[in-house]
Parts: C-alpha cells; structure tokens; sequence
C-alpha cells in the first residue's frame, strides 16, 4: 500500500473530522459540541483542499471556492450557534446540551 | 510526503484531540483556535493561501472571538469554566460512534483507488478567484451573503432577547 | 523578500537599498540568497521598526508633554557624558529598566498563557510588516493576497489580548479582555470594510498593485491617491478611526483604561513582558499607518511630480511620521470614550457608512465609464451619498450622548 | 451591466419597494419613510444609469425588453427607452422623492401612504416605458387606484368628491380608448406600438382599420383622443382636474401635476399623432383652438379662483395646453408644402422641454402652497394671508424662483420650453402663436397677483406667526429650484437627449 | 488695456456672481455682499473701459463670437457676444453710472434691514443690462431684457411691505410684458423669416444685408413689409420697456423703489434699453426707407411715438409734485426725444443723448435721493423747500444736473445732445410735427425744473422734516460730484465742433467736424427756448418763494382745469382701469363660469344619469350566493400526531443514530452493495 500524499491528506481529514465527531458525542458542554462541528467542518474543507491539490479537476478554482463558501457558511453558522448558546444559557442557566431537549421553556 | 506536512498534521491533530479532552474552557477554545491554525497552513502548504488568510481571518480573527465571548457569558464564576466530568457512557458511546466512523472513512479512503499527484501544482490568483465568485458563482456568493446577514441578524436577535428582565445577569450586551 | 527587480531609470538613491543588499548576498551562492534576502529583510524591519518605537514613545511623550504645558522627559543624559539631549536617550533608559526589572507572574494566574500573550501579540505585530512596501520595490514579501494577509496576521492580535487578561486572573483584566474582544471584533469590521472600496478599485489584493494603482497625475499635479476621491476619503477616515481603535489608542484605549480598570489587560504584567506589550501596541500602529499610507495615500508615492527625485522610502517614511504625529496628537486632545459609547459609534454609526460608501465606490466606478457630465457630477453626487448619511446619523449619534443608563446597576 | 434588465428594474423596484412596506408592519414611521424614500430615489439612480449608457444618437427605443407574454393575444412584455422617455423617468425621479419629503410631516399612516406612492411611481414609469398596448393601458388604469386612495384617505374637506370624479371621469375616458384599441387589435392583430407607427407611417393602418367599416377609423381615433384628452386634460375636458390637485395631500398634488399629467402628453406623442396623422390633421384646426381655450381660457380662469391649490391647478391646464398647442399646429402643418423641419422640431422639442420643465416648477408651486396650507392650518386662500415674505424670506425666495419658472423667466426652466413652443408654433400656425400670447400674459398676471396679495404687502392674515422654512423643506425645494436653473441655462443636457428624435420625427414630417 | 470679445461674457459675468454671492449671504453679511457688488461692479468697468479700447480700434467692425446653446433640428440654436462702439460706450457708461450708484446706495440704504438683498438684486440688474448689451442674438437680448425686468420688478418692490409699492412692481412688470409680447413675436417672425436671431454671423445674421434684403422683399398684411411689422414688434418692446407712450404708465409708479433704484434702472440704463435696442436693430428699422412706396416706415412710428411721449412726459411733468416722479416723468419726455432722434433717423444723437441723459438724470434722482434721505423720506417738494442751505453740496450738484437737463447752452452736456436731436428732427423731411414737438418740450423742460429746484431749495423749510436736513455723508455726495462733473465733460465728446463719439458710433475713423455757425440759428432759436422756459419758471415760482405746504400751486389757481388734467397726467390710468383692466376681467370672469356651470355641469348631468342606471341595475341583480367548504382540513391535523412521539429532543441522541447509521450504510455499501 503506498501512501500517497492524497491520502495522508484524506485520513488526516478523517482523523480531524472523527475528533470533531468523538468530541460533540462526548461533551455535554454545548459551546464544546459547537467546536467540534466546527472541527469537522474545517476537516471537510481539508478535503476539498486536498482533492484540488492532487485531484484532477476541469475547473482549476472549484476546490478552493468551495472552501471560501463553506468558511463564510460556518462562520454564520458559529454565530448562529454561539448566540443559541447564549440563549439556552439565559434560559436554564447551564450549557448541558442533554437538558435542552424540550422546544418549549 | 514533507516534514512540513507532518508537522502541521501532528500540530492540528494533536491541538483538536486535546481541545476536545481538556477540561478547562478556555483552554480548549484556545487549542481549538491553534488547530484551526494548523489548517490554515496546510491550506498554506497545499498553495491556497488565499483560502489560507481567509482560514484566519474568519477563523482565527472572528469565530474564535465568538466563542471565547460565548465562554465566558455562559458561566457564573471563574470555577464554571472547568466543566463538570461528563458521564462515562456518553463519553464511551462517542468514542465508539467516533472510533467507527474513523474505521470506515480510513478503510474507505485505503481502499479507493485515487489519482495520483499532480505534475505541477495547481495555482490560482486571486484575480482567478475573483473573477470565479463573481461571474459563474455570482449567484452563488449572494446568497452566501444573505445567509451571512441572516445569521448575524438572527444571532443578534437571539443574543438580545431576554426572557425576563428581573433575570438580567451582569453581562455586556455582546453580539 | 525584497523583490530583486530594479527599474534601471530610478536614482541611485532609490536603488541604495537595492544595490547595499546585493553587495551582501551577491557573494553567496545562489540557493542561498532568498534566506539570506529574508533575513536582512527582517533584521532591518527588526532594527528600524524598533529604534522608530523607540524614539515614538520618547516623542509621545514629548508632545503629550507640550500639549500638556510641561517639558516632558528632558533629563536622561547621555551616559558617560552626562548630557542632557533633550532627553533623547531615554527610550534606552527605558529599555534597560524594562529588561532589568523583576517579571511578577500572580500565583494563580494560568502561567503558560500569561507568558504566550506578549509574544504571540509580537509575533504577530510583526508579521504584519511583511507585506507593506516601504519604498519603491521595498516589499519584503511580494504576496497575491497581501492586503488579506496583513489583516489576518492583524486578526491574531485580539486573542493575544484575551489570553493576557484571561490568564492573569485579575477581574480587572478579564473585564478589560472581555472589552478588548468587543471592541476589536466592533472595529474589525469597519476596518477591514473600509479597504475593500480600495481593493474594488484597484481590482487587486496585492499591496503593490494598489500602489501601481495610485500611480499618475491627473492634470499633472493632483495624485491620483485614492484619498483624494469621494469615497477614498470617507474610507480613509474610517479607516483611520478603526485602526485608533484596533490599536486600543486613545480615545478608544477602554481596554487599559487606568482609571477605570487599572491599565486592564496589563495590570499584572511588568518588566520586559509589558515592554513587549508596548513595543506591540506601537508596532501595530506603525503598520496600520503604514497600510492606510499603502491603501489610501499613494503608498511611497510623491505627492507632486517635480518631488519625484526624492527616494520613494524616504516619501514612505515622511508619511508614516505624519500619520504617527497624527495618533499622538489624537491621543492628546480627545477624551476617552465610555464602552457603549464606543460600540454604539462603531455598529450604528461606523458599520453603515462604511457600508454606504462601498455601494457608494460601486456606483463611483459605474459612473466612470459614462459621459463627461457624469464624469463630473460623479464627484457630487458620491461625496453626497457618504456627506448625507454621515450627517445625519452624526445628528442622531450625537443625539445619545446623554448620561448611560445602567440596565444591571442599582441606580 | 448591459445584462441587468435596467428598464424592468425602473418600473418594479417602486414596487418592490410598495411590496416591502406593506410587510413592514411593526416599523416606525421614519422608518418607514426613509424606505419609502429610498426606493422612490431608485428611479433617479437607475435612470441617471440608463442615461450614461444612453445613446441620444439612436431613435429607436434603447435598453429594449421583449418578451412573449400571451401567445393567444399576441401580446409582448415589451419595454423601451427613448429620448422621450428618458426625460420622463428622470422628471418622475426628481418628483416623486420630492413629494414624499412634501408629505414627511404627515402622521396620517405613512406606510400605506408610502406604498401607495410608491405603486403609483411604478405605474406612471410603467407607463413610459411599455411598448405594448396591453400593459400600457395596464400600468396607465393601475395608476389611478392608488391616486384615487391618496386623494381620498389623505386629502381635504371635499376629497371624497374630487377622488371619485377624478376616477370616474379618467376610467369613462380610458374606457373609450380601451375600446378603440380592441377595434384597432381587430383591425392589425397586434397592440405593439412600434409595429403599429410602423404600419401607420407606410399606410397600411388607416386601410386596416377602412376595412372595418366607414365610420370606424374615426371612431377609433376620437376613442383614443377622448381617453387622453380626459387624463393631460384637453379643454373642455379639465374639469377633474382643480378640484381633484386641489383636494389631493400636498404630495400627491406634486405628483398628479409633476408626472400623472405628463402621461397624457406621453400618449399623446407616443400613441395619438404616430398612429392616426391623417386623423389628427383633420381635426387638428378644431383642437387647436381647444387647446389655445386651455391656453387662455385655463390662465383667465385661475385669475378668478380664490383657492391658491385650484389657480395652480388652472396654470398646470394653461401650461399643458401648450404643450397640445404646439402638437395640434405640427399636425395641423403636416403634409403643408414648404414645412420647414426646423419649426416642427423646436415645437416638439418644446412640447418635451414644457412637459419637463412644467413638471418641476408646478410640482415646486404645489409644495409651496402645501407649506402655506400647514402652516396655516389647511388654509390657502389668496386673500387669507398677506406680507409672507416678510414672515419668511428664504421660503419667498424659493416660491418666488419657481413662480418665475412658471411665468417662464428667462434663465429658469421654464422659458427654453416655452419659447421653442411658440417658435414653433409661429413658424406653423402664426395666428394662433399670436392669441397664446394673451395666456403668457395672464399667466404672469395671475401669478404675480398671488405673489403680491400672499407674499407682498404688510404681514396679516394668518401670516403673522407663519415660520420659515425646515431643513427638511428646504432640503425638498432647493434641489428642485436648482434644477430650474440648471436646466434654465443648460437646457442643451435635455435637447441633446431629444433632438435627435426630434430631428427625425420632424424631417418625417417634412416629407410631402 | 483690450478686452477680446470672447471674453466679453465676463462684463455680465461678475455681477452675477456677485448677485449669487449676496444672494447667499446672510442678512449680517453687509459688507460682503455691497463689497461683492461694487467690487464686481469695478472690474466690470475697467474690463468695460478694455472692451472700449478694443472697440474703437476698428470702430467699423461687428466683431462677434457666437456659441452653440443647444441642439435644435438640424443645427443649433446660437447665442453670442458682440462688441462694437454702440455696445461698448453703453458698457462703459453703465458700469460707471452703476459704480457711482451702487456706491451711493452704501450711504442710502444703510438702515434697511435687506440691505444685502437690495445689493444683490442690484446686481443682478446689472448683471441683466450688461447681458443685454453685449447680446449679439436678439433671444440673448430678450433673455436679460426679462431678466431687467425682473430685476426692476424686484427693486419696485423692493419694500414690498408697502401695498403701493408692491402694486406698482407688479404693475411694471405686467406693462412692460405687454410690449415684450410683441417684441417676442416680432423675434420669433424674424427667427421664422431667416432662421437665426444672430446679428452679426459672417454674412449669416438678422442685422446683415442677405437677410435685411430678403425680409424687405417679402411683405405681409396690409401690404406691409416683413421687416417694417418686424421691426414694429419690436419696437413695441422699447415701447413698454422705455415707458413710451401709450405704455408709459408704469414708470411714474416704479418711484416707489428706492431713490438709487429710479436712478440705476429707471432713469440711466434700463428705460434706456428700448433706445438701445432699437439702435440695435437699427438696419432692421431702417431698411424699409429703400422701398420706394411702402404704406407705412417703421422709423416713422418711431419718431411719432417719440414725439407724443416728449411732449406729454413734459407737460405733466408741470404739474407734479412728488420730486421723484417730476423727475420721472421728466425721463419719461427725455426717452420720446431719443426715440424722437431714432425716428428722424439719427441713432448717434439718440445714443448721444442716452449717454449724457444718463449721467445728469442719474445725478438728478441721487440729488433728489440725497434730499429725500436727507428729509427722512419726505418726497413731497411742497412739503420740503429752503434746502440750499443745509446742503451746499447737494444743491450744487443737483443745480448741474438741471442745467443739463435743461440744456443750458455750451458748457452742459444735455445742451449738446439736445441740439443734435433738434438738428436732426429739423432736418427730417417727411413731417415738422416732431420738430416742433421736441422745441415745445425744451421749454417746458425749463419751465418744469425750475420749478423743481425753486420749490425744493429755495425758500424756506415747510415741514419738520424738511427743517431738520442735513448734508448726507460722503459716500453719497462723492458720487454726485463725480456725476456733476461728467455731467459736464460728456458734452464735449460729441460736439458739432468735434463730434467724436458720433463718428466713433457710426464707425468712423477720423472726426470730422464743423463749424457752430452751421445751423447756428437753430441754436440759437433753442438757446431763446431755454431761456424763455427758465425765465417763465422763475417768474412764476421763483420770484415768489412758497410759503406753506398747503398753499396752492400758481398754476393751479391760474388754468384749474388744464393743471388738474395734468395732474391726472391725462387720467391714462383711469382710461385703462376701465378698458383693458375691466375686459380682462370679464373674460376671466367668463372662463370661469364656463368651467363652473357649463362643462362641470355637463359632467354632472352625465353622473347623475351613469346614477340611475345604477340603482336600476341594483333592484334587478340578485345576491350570489355563498358556499362554504371548510370541513376538509380537519382530518389532517391527526396524522402528524403519530410522528411527534420519535422527538426525544436529545442532540446528543440525533447525532449518535445518524454516525452510526452513516457507518451501516457504508459498511452495507462496502460489503453487500459493492460492484
């Protein structure tokens, strides 16, 4: 099995995304799940990057658009996010993702 | 296969495993912010460095800036931010989630036949990217725009309402 | 690295740099050089950088002193022989405290970051001089992206401040972190709207490019400086006003208000930790006037075309010490803002004209295609579009500034 | 930007704009004003873009948008620029923020006060720029739903009363010309008004429209006369028109002078004389002196009225006539041996400068007389006030700059219009350039008498404790003002867009 | 010092802009608006001087620059700039007698509250007057001749508070846009004959012999020339703009504006603008004298115009009492021999008499402004009286200026130019009539101003305010010495002797003169008539001195019906209250009740038939009726019911499932769906 740089680049995505994921399952700390779907965001973005360095593709920017695209969508996403966070706060006086299970206070 | 390359993996890798262990808030947020780092210079290795500062600037200037407010307006005390141990279960259950999809996407990507490296390294300007967002992905980049304003009104929103006003904590009116 | 390509009609002036740098690096072989080239490029950054903050914070001082109606620090002699100079040693009396001054770290404080924060703050600080040219092909790094790249290397700076008041465990400094983050991420956003009119324009990310873009005379003598066009002004108050402030210069200097909040994030630093600190605010200042000189005022540009003989750096320079005399007398003559007032400023006042005027270089560049009567009524009509807003929201601005009413304090 | 659909924009952006303030439940009302404002101002920047891609030189219809809209009918969305039209979407521009800052103060719902504004600007500008009969007419009944609303909800003591006869009166008109183009549909199978000048200019309309039987030709003719005559107004058709300027809010009066009565002029030119030359020419000697009985009659009627909205009202129906004055001799010349091109083109000329130029010194007037009603109370009579211009100089000073521009000063807007009209004219038929001349007269006469009882003389009356001018009002008349003399002095920027269509209209003229 | 006629535009140019500037300027802003105005006012005169020298370079050239205004037809309409001696002397004399003028008005208006307005508008008009002169297009012409207008309507009305003066302002200006009616229609028949209001266009213009032949040739009703109905249209324009009669009635009037005003405007420049303009287009005037039998001359309208108004601006001139409307209606007689002197055909006395008429006549009204300010606004010389002696300077001035006026023989202006207007009447050879005419008002002339200067300065003061007078400062005075002595040294620019300004006018090089005895008796004729006139008046008014306000005049007791009908001044007023004004009104009258019973009576009888139709339709229609069918949507609400149960709410929860379902789907791709 040879290792190319393509696929370090692939099982390093991986492993960030699996981090990412390990940590929102794991934590119950809302801001911490929030990080980690932020994590596999980013790791989604290493692939595009990854697939537009060593990938054949007609499009020479497409890759790195997307990439422009999906930071500008996760960092609505993080403020969306984070205020929710605020919000949950302000309302049961704790970040415990588990406790906020209901829609209505 | 660059030292550079492995560095920077070991760095982002290492930085996003420990935010995501670390008790003390802050202190993730922080690794966190290193491992976005960390990406941003592989962006910076693999030639997009556009991508790159933008990586920080979004990243580093602003998402992180986010996050340590939202740190330290969800808690009550300086103790707060060690978070509480979280039950061993939930932690188990993830770790086994997590380990398995790890497994699948590792198997997965060993066992796809992928194309090899390039010749040249693809560049790309910034004229290129510019050109790119505004004609064939003009549409595409308004409606980023509008998401991006929508986000920043609804956490506005979000942020500002306040449930009652006899439950006001000491807290500056952030974003 | 100094880009190594030299024009042959400029002055042997303007080729000093050139031609000392290539008298060093010429001897060595040539897959050496650009190391070499990188190197003396931040050795010299390092050494001009450092001596201008040096004597900046002696002149700070000497003019905040005259304004003030005192000399000034006018005492520290020469060593050895003991004279007075205007006090011009001082910055070294300065340094040597600093240096030799015990380093307190607070027992409880989070000692890995308390000691991370100045110099991550340098590190970036500094980095920001990479891409501001300082003369005629005197960019020590020629990058694409490189006005992106200066803010984002600029964006690291607020993170430093946040570790340093997080990690001193002083409430002070955690309310002046938290102050810090509101007022930076506030001013971010003006600041770096405020450029992209210049970007839009010149159509180009790089900093020499936007220079090539300021290059010209109309009617030959008025520069084509981006400063001198409706929304290039307006920008470039902007521009300035939110670089005061992500400088945490007064009069937005709430993040180490002493009266307030005892110096803030600096409260528990001293010795050679706070002098990095020092060097870093002014560092950051120096090169966010030299990004407004780069962006907004012809970069090392003459003013006039019969100045042109004198070296570009040397234009460079002469600008950048009238914008730094400008902060300093800023500094001096305006008091402090309180916090909502500073973020009231910054979104509902400063946000929107920036905003304004990037629709209003949109339509700048729209009207410069079209006929002569436009071409001229482009000038009052897009100077009309910022004046009108910045009017009247200055009215309503103005409006507010009765005393604050405190939402969580008992009155 | 040639890909932007700039010409649907001018007409939907007011609407959007309509659309977003009816959403607009919970805003303040400045809020909800600066939005009204705002989009009402998009028509200026959106027609100063069509105007630096403009090219003068071309006569046919620029920016052109067509596309199939009912198959069955064959009916185009078709929309269209030419000098013309520029003029007019620049004047409704200037106008219609105008009026809305004329109507700031007014607490009385601003939002649906704002959206109905707004509908009616779409409208008007859909007017001028449809090149299909279809949505012509569309835009033209649609224009008059949210005027009827303006002048009822928002105006005086008899606005019930001059709404529905404005209404009625306009809708019996339009209904007539509705008929004569179904008759005209019949004829050609088709309502594009290129297509039918086309077909006029080589003949092949009158013997379409000679097929359908003997007295049809003229009856479609007289149904489309009759339907624009009601809406410029024609005398004796005018009779809608004081009460309803009077009764309107000061806003809508501006607008209803400013460009609703330009859109009759508008059909005139656009549809009347292209479609039906040889029909206008016959009835042209029995319209000539309707129009010169709008010309003089219209300014001797002002002199008698007492209610300072109604004698403006009057001159609007004096300053209008002109422009019909100037049309009805060109066609009345048409066809004559030895027409020189020269006189029909300074009268067409002059009939767009007047439809210009009367847009912004009547819509100038009318807010000027609005600025006396709320000042005073919803008081304007002539006799009621005395010595303003002592009370407020800077207010005189304005008024008075307009009231120049509608006496046609020299120097103002006012005059260029005017001047090429009765050049014009006289080159055409001398006689009846001679007889307007006594409407000159009067015209100065009845507008100097109000200058003198209101603004001249010892302050009394209810003038006494009447302010200057507001920031606010002076920031609405000053630009109109200084359009005044800007177009006074340099009419050569509104000629230079026209001319060339003139040029070619005129020289078609000419031909034997 | 020259002035090329492209830059002629900057004569008109400066005071505008000074107009502007005092237009902005705040009410406190005095100085700055009267320095704008006179500074402007300056440097108009010395480049008026420059234009001069230029001019009398080649006193025979037209040199014109003409300029697109915009685009009409095919071409273009065209304006432009003309100097020749004709507009250059009118320049120079304007901006001069303006200077003094305005210069005077610091001192005179120092008190009123809209000082910086008056400035303004002053300049403005003369902003106008120069605008006029250097026209070289009859529309640029008749563009400043309205603007003059309003100008002058604005410093009529200048204290508009005044109900009289208010009235008066509107007055001038509806009566003299009677007559630029016509001059309108006269431009736009000469626009329509030859296609261009240019003068002077290289062999192209109105005034040159292609297009002067080609409109004489032509004739129209009557059997009229085109050129002679032309140029009678226009001359109505002079007609009411120079207060000729029969439209002279609103100058009397315009007195209401303020002393410097009646000076500037109504006495030295704008009335004299009608002269002006008819000197203007004199070839057009004229070239109906080649014909050989036309019905009628322009030039001979002109002359008897000129006649009639010389002689009735002089006698009721007799019989006033208010010093400024003596004073105006004395201008009033003076504009009828110029336009007497165009008449007979000779344009160069008429400008020269224009050119002296203005100096002494501006002296004239800033003496009579002296004394009116001086007795605290009382214009009554009745009232006033005995002040000689509390106004050396005044008294001395004015006394010059009624010399001249009067035409005291050699050593005044007026006296010269009056003997050129004779001459040439004397020497018309269709009718004496005029002749005699203009020999009747000289002496009535006389006889009038020594009434004048004997009620106001001889004798002794009849009123308070009279009594309290005193010498003005000398910011007034300057002026009237300055005028006082043009008012002299004028004259000799255009003697018999040496006639210099006619030959420079006409575009002659060299001078050439002759000797007095040449026509010596009519000389000496009008010299008797001068003298007969001032021995008549001081008999009656000077010998005895009034003694109260309230005495009647001696005339008044002497012929009661002839002073009492002079001063109606003809009851002109009256005449045309109850003609023109009472038609006017009834045909407003008229239109209106058409508009009111007859077509919105119609339109009422068609509604209230459109009505019962509609009630009608109303008690036959039936209601529609309603259905309803809302029972469907309620089956639907139970079936999302079931779904709800599976929410558990837990993120946490959501997030495992779908990891691990993402892993069974790829296992289950990997292992059982694989290729």
């Amino acid at each position: 099995m040879n290792l190319d740089p393509l696929h370090l680049c692939l099982i390093f995505s991986s492993a960030l995304f699996c981090i990412g994921l390990i940590g929102t399952l794991a934590r119950s700390n809302t801001i911490l799940v929030l990080l980690g779907i932020e994590l596999m965001l980013n790791a989604a973005n290493l692939n595009f990057i990854a697939f537009w360095r060593y990938g054949p593709s007609p499009v020479p920017a497409t890759g790195v658009l997307f990439v422009l695209f999906s930071i500008a969508v996760a960092a609505a996403e993080a403020a969306v996010g984070l205020a929710l966070v605020i919000a949950i706060y302000r309302h049961q006086k704790n970040v415990r993702l588990q406790e906020a299970n209901h829609l209505k206070g | 296969m660059s030292l550079p390359l492995l560095l920077i993996i070991l760095v982002t890798l290492g930085a996003a495993a420990l935010a995501m262990a670390l008790r003390n808030l802050i202190h993730s947020a922080l690794l966190l912010i290193a491992s976005w780092a960390g990406v941003a210079a592989f962006f910076l290795w693999a030639g997009a460095e556009f991508v790159a500062f933008a990586q920080v600037l979004v990243y580093v200037g602003a998402v992180s800036m986010i996050v340590l407010f939202a740190v330290l307006l969800t808690r009550r005390s300086r103790a707060d931010l060690a978070v509480a141990p979280d039950s061993l279960g939930r932690a188990f259950s993830g770790f086994l989630a997590g380990g398995a999809v790890f497994g699948v996407l590792v198997g997965g990507v060993l066992s796809s036949p992928l194309p090899g490296s390039k010749a040249v390294e693809p560049t790309v300007s910034v004229r290129d990217i510019g050109t790119q967002l505004m004609g064939p992905n003009a549409v595409a980049l308004l409606v980023v725009g509008v998401i991006l304003t929508v986000a920043l009104l609804g956490a506005v929103v979000l942020a500002a309402t306040e449930p009652k006003p006899d439950q006001g904590q000491a807290q500056e009116g952030g974003r | 690295m100094i880009a190594a390509v030299i024009s042959p009609p400029d002055a042997f002036l303007e080729r000093a740099p050139q031609l000392l740098r290539d008298s060093v690096t010429g001897f060595l072989p040539e897959p050496w050089r650009w190391l070499v080239n990188a190197l003396i490029a931040i050795g010299l950054i390092l050494a001009i950088f450092g001596t201008l903050f040096a004597f900046l914070t002696l002149a700070e001082r000497k003019i905040l002193g005259r304004v003030q109606n005192r000399p000034g620090p006018n005492r520290t002699p020469i060593p050895f022989l003991n004279i007075r100079f205007f006090g011009l040693v001082q910055p070294f009396a300065d340094g040597v405290k600093s240096l030799t001054k015990e380093d307190i770290v607070p027992r409880d404080a989070d000692k890995l970051l308390h000691f991370l924060a100045p110099v991550v703050l340098l590190a970036f600080s500094i980095l920001t001089f990479a891409v501001i040219p300082f003369g005629r092909n005197l960019v020590p790094l020629e990058l694409d992206a490189a006005v992106l790249y200066f803010f984002a290397a600029g964006a690291a700076t607020e993170l430093a401040v946040f570790m340093a008041g997080w990690a001193s465990h002083n409430k002070y400094s955690l309310l002046a972190a938290m102050r810090a983050l509101a007022q930076l991420i506030s001013y971010e956003l003006p600041l770096l709207l405020a450029w992209v009119p210049v970007v839009m324009m010149a159509g180009t990310l790089s900093t020499t490019g936007i220079i090539e873009a300021q290059a010209g005379w109309k009617f030959g003598f008025f520069p084509h400086w981006f400063v001198f066009t409706p929304w290039g002004f307006a920008g470039f108050v902007i521009f300035m006003i939110s670089a005061l402030a992500e400088s945490n210069r007064s009069p937005f200097d709430i993040p180490e208000a002493e009266s307030e909040l005892i110096a803030g994030h600096l409260t528990e630093y001293s010795g050679f930790k706070y002098a990095l600190f020092f060097m870093a605010e002014y560092f950051g200042m120096i090169a966010l006037s030299g990004m407004a000189i780069t962006l907004f005022l012809g970069g090392w540009r003459a003013p006039l075309p019969f100045l042109e003989f004198i070296p570009s750096y040397v234009w460079f320079g002469a600008k950048l010490i009238v914008l730094l005399l400008g902060f300093i007398w800023i500094r001096a003559t305006f008091p402090r803002l309180r916090i909502d007032q500073l973020t009231r400023f910054a979104w509902k006042f400063l946000v929107p004209i920036a905003l304004i005027n990037l629709g209003n270089t949109a339509i700048w560049s729209l009207l410069s295609n079209h006929s002569a009567a436009l071409q001229l009524a482009r000038w009052p009509i897009c100077a009309a579009i910022v004046l009108i807003p910045f009017l009247v929201m200055g009215r309503k601005l103005s409006a507010g500034v009765a005393p604050r009413t405190y939402r969580y304090a008992a009155s | 930007m040639t890909s932007l659909p700039l010409l649907s924009l001018i007409v939907f952006v007011p609407w959007a704009g309509a659309a977003l303030l009816a959403i607009l439940r919970k805003a303040p009302p400045t809020t909800v004003r600066v939005v009204a404002l705002l989009f009402s101002l998009s028509t200026l920047v959106l027609g100063l873009m069509a105007l630096g891609d403009f090219d003068p030189a071309r006569i046919t219809p620029q920016f052109v948008e067509r596309q199939a809209w009912i198959a069955a009918l064959n009916v185009h969305y078709h929309l269209g620029l030419d000098g013309l039209s520029l003029v007019l979407v620049l004047l409704t521009g200037i106008v219609t923020p105008a009026a809305l800052l004329a109507s700031w103060r007014d607490e009385r719902d601003p939002r649906l006060f704002g959206a109905l504004f707004l509908t009616l600007q779409g409208a008007a500008l859909g007017v001028f720029l449809a090149l299909d009969f279809f949505h012509w007419f569309l835009f033209w009944e649609l224009s008059l739903v949210p005027a009827f609303f303006l002048i009822k909800l928002w105006g005086g003591p008899g606005a019930s009363r001059a709404a529905y006869q404005f209404v009625i009166y306009t809708i019996g008109g339009s209904a007539f010309m509705l008929l004569a183009f179904a008759a005209l549909y019949v004829a050609t199978g088709t309502l594009d008004f290129i297509q039918l000048a086309q077909a006029a200019a080589d003949g092949t309309l009158g013997q379409k429209l000679a097929t359908l039987g003997g007295w049809w030709p003229k009856a479609v003719f007289l149904g489309v006369l009759l339907g624009l005559a009601v809406k410029v107004p024609l005398w004796p058709f005018h009779t809608w028109l004081p009460s309803a300027y009077a009764e309107a809010p000061t806003g809508g009066s501006m607008f209803l002078t400013g460009v609703m009565s330009k859109m009759g002029v508008y059909g005139f030119l656009r549809l009347l004389w292209p479609l039906f030359p040889p029909q206008l020419h016959a009835a042209s000697p029995c319209l000539l002196w309707l129009a010169l009985g709008g010309v003089v009659l219209g300014a001797y009627a002002a002199m008698r009225q007492t209610d300072l909205k109604r004698m403006i009202a009057y001159s609007s129906i004096n300053h209008l006539s002109y422009c019909l004055l100037a049309l009805f001799a060109v066609a009345n010349a048409t066809g004559r041996p030895g027409l020189t091109s020269e006189a029909t083109a300074a009268a067409l000329s002059g009939t767009i400068l007047q439809m210009f130029n009367h847009g912004l010194s009547a819509a100038a007037l009318f807010f000027c007389v609005g600025i006396i009603e709320s000042r005073s109370g919803g008081r304007r009579g002539l006799n009621d006030f005395g010595g303003v211009r002592t009370a407020a100089p800077i207010f005189a000073g304005l008024c008075g700059i307009a009231m120049f521009s509608s006496i046609g000063l020299p120097g103002l807007n006012g005059f260029v219009g005017e001047f090429l009209i009765f050049r014009g004219v006289f080159g055409l038929v001398p006689w009846a350039a001679a007889v307007a001349c006594l409407g000159l007269l009067a015209t100065a006469l009845f507008l100097l008498t109000f200058w003198q009882r209101v603004f001249h003389g010892p302050v009394r009356g209810l003038a006494a404790n009447l302010k200057d001018l507001s920031v606010l009002e002076i920031v609405t008349l000053a630009p109109l003002v200084a359009l005044m003399f800007v177009f006074g002095i340099w009419p050569q920027f509104l000629a230079g867009l026209i001319n060339p269509l003139v040029t070619t209209w005129a020289g078609h003229l000419s031909l034997p | 010092m020259s002035l090329s006629v492209q830059l002629l535009w900057l004569i008109p140019a400066l005071p505008l802009l000074a107009a502007g500037i005092g237009a902005l300027t705040p009410r406190r802003g005095r100085g700055l608006a009267a320095g704008a105005a006179i500074g402007a006012m300056g440097i108009a005169f010395l480049l008026s001087c420059g234009a001069l020298t230029t001019a009398l370079a080649h006193p025979a050239a037209h040199a014109a620059h003409n300029f697109a205004w915009f685009d009409l037809g095919l071409g273009a309409l065209r304006l432009g700039w003309l100097l020749d001696p004709l507009t250059a002397f009118m320049c120079v004399m304007v901006t001069f007698v303006g200077l003094l003028i305005f210069i005077f008005s610091v001192g005179y208006m120092h008190e009123d509250a809209n000082f910086t307005r008056f400035f303004c508008f002053l300049s403005l008009f003369a902003a106008a007057m120069l605008g006029l002169l250097v026209a070289n297009s009859l529309l640029l012409l008749f563009i400043c001749w309205e603007l003059v207008g309003l100008a002058s309507y604005l410093l009529i009305g200048f204290w508009f508070h005044k109900p009289a003066a208010a009235a008066a302002a509107k007055k001038a200006f509806i009566t003299t846009r009677i007559g630029d009616l016509g001059l309108l229609l006269g431009m736009l028949w000469l626009y329509d004959s030859t296609g261009s209001l240019l003068f002077y266009d290289g062999g192209a213009g109105v005034l040159e012999p292609n297009a002067l032949g080609s409109l004489v040739a032509q004739t129209t009703v009557g059997g009229l020339a085109v050129s002679t109905a032309i140029g009678l249209l226009i001359f109505c324009g002079a007609i009411g703009k120079s207060g000729q009669f029969p439209l002279h009635v609103w100058l009397p009037d315009a007195m209401e504006g303020p002393t410097p005003v009646s000076a500037l405007i109504h006495a030295a420049t704008m009335v004299a603008a009608g002269v002006f303009l008819i000197a203007r287009v004199y070839p057009l005037m004229a070239v109906d004298q080649l014909l050989a039998a036309p019905p009628l001359h322009a030039l001979t309208v002109v002359a008897t115009i000129g006649a009639i108004t010389a002689l009735m601006g002089a006698l009721i001139g007799v019989a006033q009492s208010d010093i400024k409307r003596i004073l105006a209606f004395s201008t009033v007689s003076q504009l009828g021999y110029m336009m007497l002197a165009l008449g007979v055909g000779s344009w160069v006395a008429a400008i020269f008499h224009l050119l002296t008429h203005a100096f002494f006549k501006a002296l004239l009204f800033l003496g009579a402004g002296s004394v009116i300010h001086a007795a605290h606004h009382e214009q009554d010389i009745r009232q006033l009286g005995g002040l000689r002696g509390p106004m050396r300077t005044t008294f001395a001035t004015f006394a010059i200026g009624t010399m001249a006026l009067t035409g005291v023989p050699f050593l005044f202006s007026g006296f010269w130019s009056k003997e050129g207007i004779l001459h040439a009447a004397h020497e018309w050879d269709v009718s004496h009539l005029p002749f005699y005419a203009g020999l009747a008002a000289v002496v009535l002339t006389a006889f009038y101003m020594t009434r004048l200067v004997a009620e106001t300065f001889y004798g002794s003061a009849r009123s308070d305010s009279a009594s309290h007078a005193h010498e003005n400062p000398s910011v007034m005075t300057l002026p009237l010495v300055i005028l006082a002595v043009c008012a002299i040294a004028l004259g000799f620019l255009g003697t018999p002797v040496w006639p210099w300004l006619q030959a420079r006018l006409l575009g002659q090089e060299e001078v050439h003169g002759h000797s007095l005895l040449e026509g010596g008796g009519l000389m000496i004729l009008s010299i008797f008539l001068v003298a007969l006139g001032l021995g008549v008046g001081w008999a009656i008014y000077g010998r005895k001195l009034r003694v109260s306000a309230a005495a009647p005049d001696p005339l008044e007791t002497a012929l009661p019906p002839v002073f009492a009908t002079l001063r109606a001044k003809f009851g002109f007023d009256e005449l045309y209250a109850a003609t023109v004004g009472r038609l006017n009104n009834a045909i407003a009258v008229v239109a209106d009740l058409l508009d009111r019973y007859v077509w919105d009576g119609a339109i009422r009888f068609l509604a209230v038939l459109g009505e019962f139709v509609g009630v009608v339709s109303r008690e036959t229609d039936g209601d529609a009726l309603n259905g309803g069918f809302n029972a469907t949507s309620e089956s639907l609400r139970d079936g999302g019911k079931a779904y709800s149960r599976a929410q558990t709410g837990e993120a946490h929860g959501y997030l495992r499932v779908i990891a691990i379902g993402f892993v069974l789907l790829v296992l289950a791709v990997m292992l059982g769906g694989g290729r």
